[in-house]
């Protein structure tokens, strides 16, 4: 299990494959479920220029290591990884990765949603845009299984 | 006598100009009035609250050498 | 949208990951979803050597194309890749990479998730474990929803 | 007069030792009529088919210069 957070860009896959080699044996998962979430350059039909992430330092990791524990308890999975950039953020970079190994795919679906979901509501994470010059603070975030 | 440390986040952190500040424990005993003592309101759903990096609610106690964190709904990933 | 049979190992990373970089506009998409299916060395507590997987020529990829339409028929996303091996499979090696591309972050999940079980029920695609020197044909796949 | 090409996969290819081969249509209507000439057997759930490439039923109609396949549950991912 681990979970880092990284200032500036990160290659998401080159993190998957690395902990991957390092942490787990060959043969051993027979799934791997990821979620990658990147900075679009529109929202609600603006275009966003920059993205500022804030974070509570200490609070954040503590939090994220927390919602991978809860994962633990509820489903049988071999490793778990969260990278979560800080900092600045240009539009078409990574913002999030959320990878889950286990033996089978239902455990790995199901952790690795459930994980970005907790992380969507409970980390402290706090995102500030940029539009036209100007900046303003994203209000909330929205429901990851409303389909939209 | 120790002081509680109180910091602010993101959009609160602008709104009431507060980074980080100790305050005197007296007449303090949850996280409610902690955040009265510092902004003379009562705290909305839009306000959330750490007590020592632990999600907490305007009712946890606070006791001297805690660290309280106010900030706004989570918008990371 | 893209369906692949490669013969021999491939890396499901690197094909993800060209496929975003030669078809995706970098800032239209916000949620990767993605699935990689990899060889274990047990399989119902006996050590596996080696996996044989036939396909039908033809009728498979038809069948991933097929699979892949009616996903976008259910939900909003902006691409979507597979790639499955066929022949000699080693523990360890990936079998299969499912990636789905959108704007937000349910989409991705859901069809990722979906195009995976239709893939594992519908594509004709068949398995011949070694075990022990003996070989056996995989009788059928197991579900995978319900999180064992 | 054109044949029913008939090819069978995986268990059912060597069980039957049938890869590809071609039928006279005659008597030969349905899916369940090329198994049977084949097998002399009644199709079973552990039997699937497709016909010209799309899965078929015992009941699909088959007709001359038609592609049948007989396979078993599939394995894939």
């Amino acid at each position: 299990m681990a979970v880092k957070l990284v200032h500036g860009s990160f290659d998401p896959w080159r993190w998957l494959l690395d902990h991957q080699e390092t942490r787990l044996s060959p043969g051993s998962y027979g799934a791997t479920a990821s979620f990658v979430g990147t900075m679009r350059d529109f929202n609600e039909g603006d275009r966003v220029e920059e993205l500022f992430l804030e974070h509570y330092p200490g609070m954040t990791e503590r939090e994220l290591e927390k919602i991978v524990a809860e994962a633990r308890d509820q489903w049988r999975f071999l490793d778990a990884l969260i990278v979560h950039r800080v900092g600045e953020i240009r539009p078409g970079e990574p913002i999030v990765l959320v990878a889950v190994w286990s033996a089978h795919r239902g455990p790995a679906f199901d952790a690795c949603r459930w994980i970005m979901e907790a992380l969507k509501h409970r980390a402290p994470f706090w995102k500030k845009e940029r539009r036209d010059g100007g900046t303003r603070w994203v209000a909330r975030n929205t429901d990851g299984y409303d389909g939209y | 006598m120790s002081s509680i440390r109180v910091r602010m986040f993101a959009s609160l952190r602008e709104r009431w100009q507060i980074d980080q500040v100790e305050l005197k424990p007296e007449g303090i005993a949850t996280v409610a009035d902690v955040w009265r003592s510092l902004t003379g309101e009562a705290m909305t759903d839009q306000v959330l609250a750490a007590v020592n990096m632990e999600y907490a609610r305007p009712e946890t106690p606070v006791r001297e050498g805690d660290e309280v964190a106010f900030f706004p709904p989570v918008t990371g990933g």
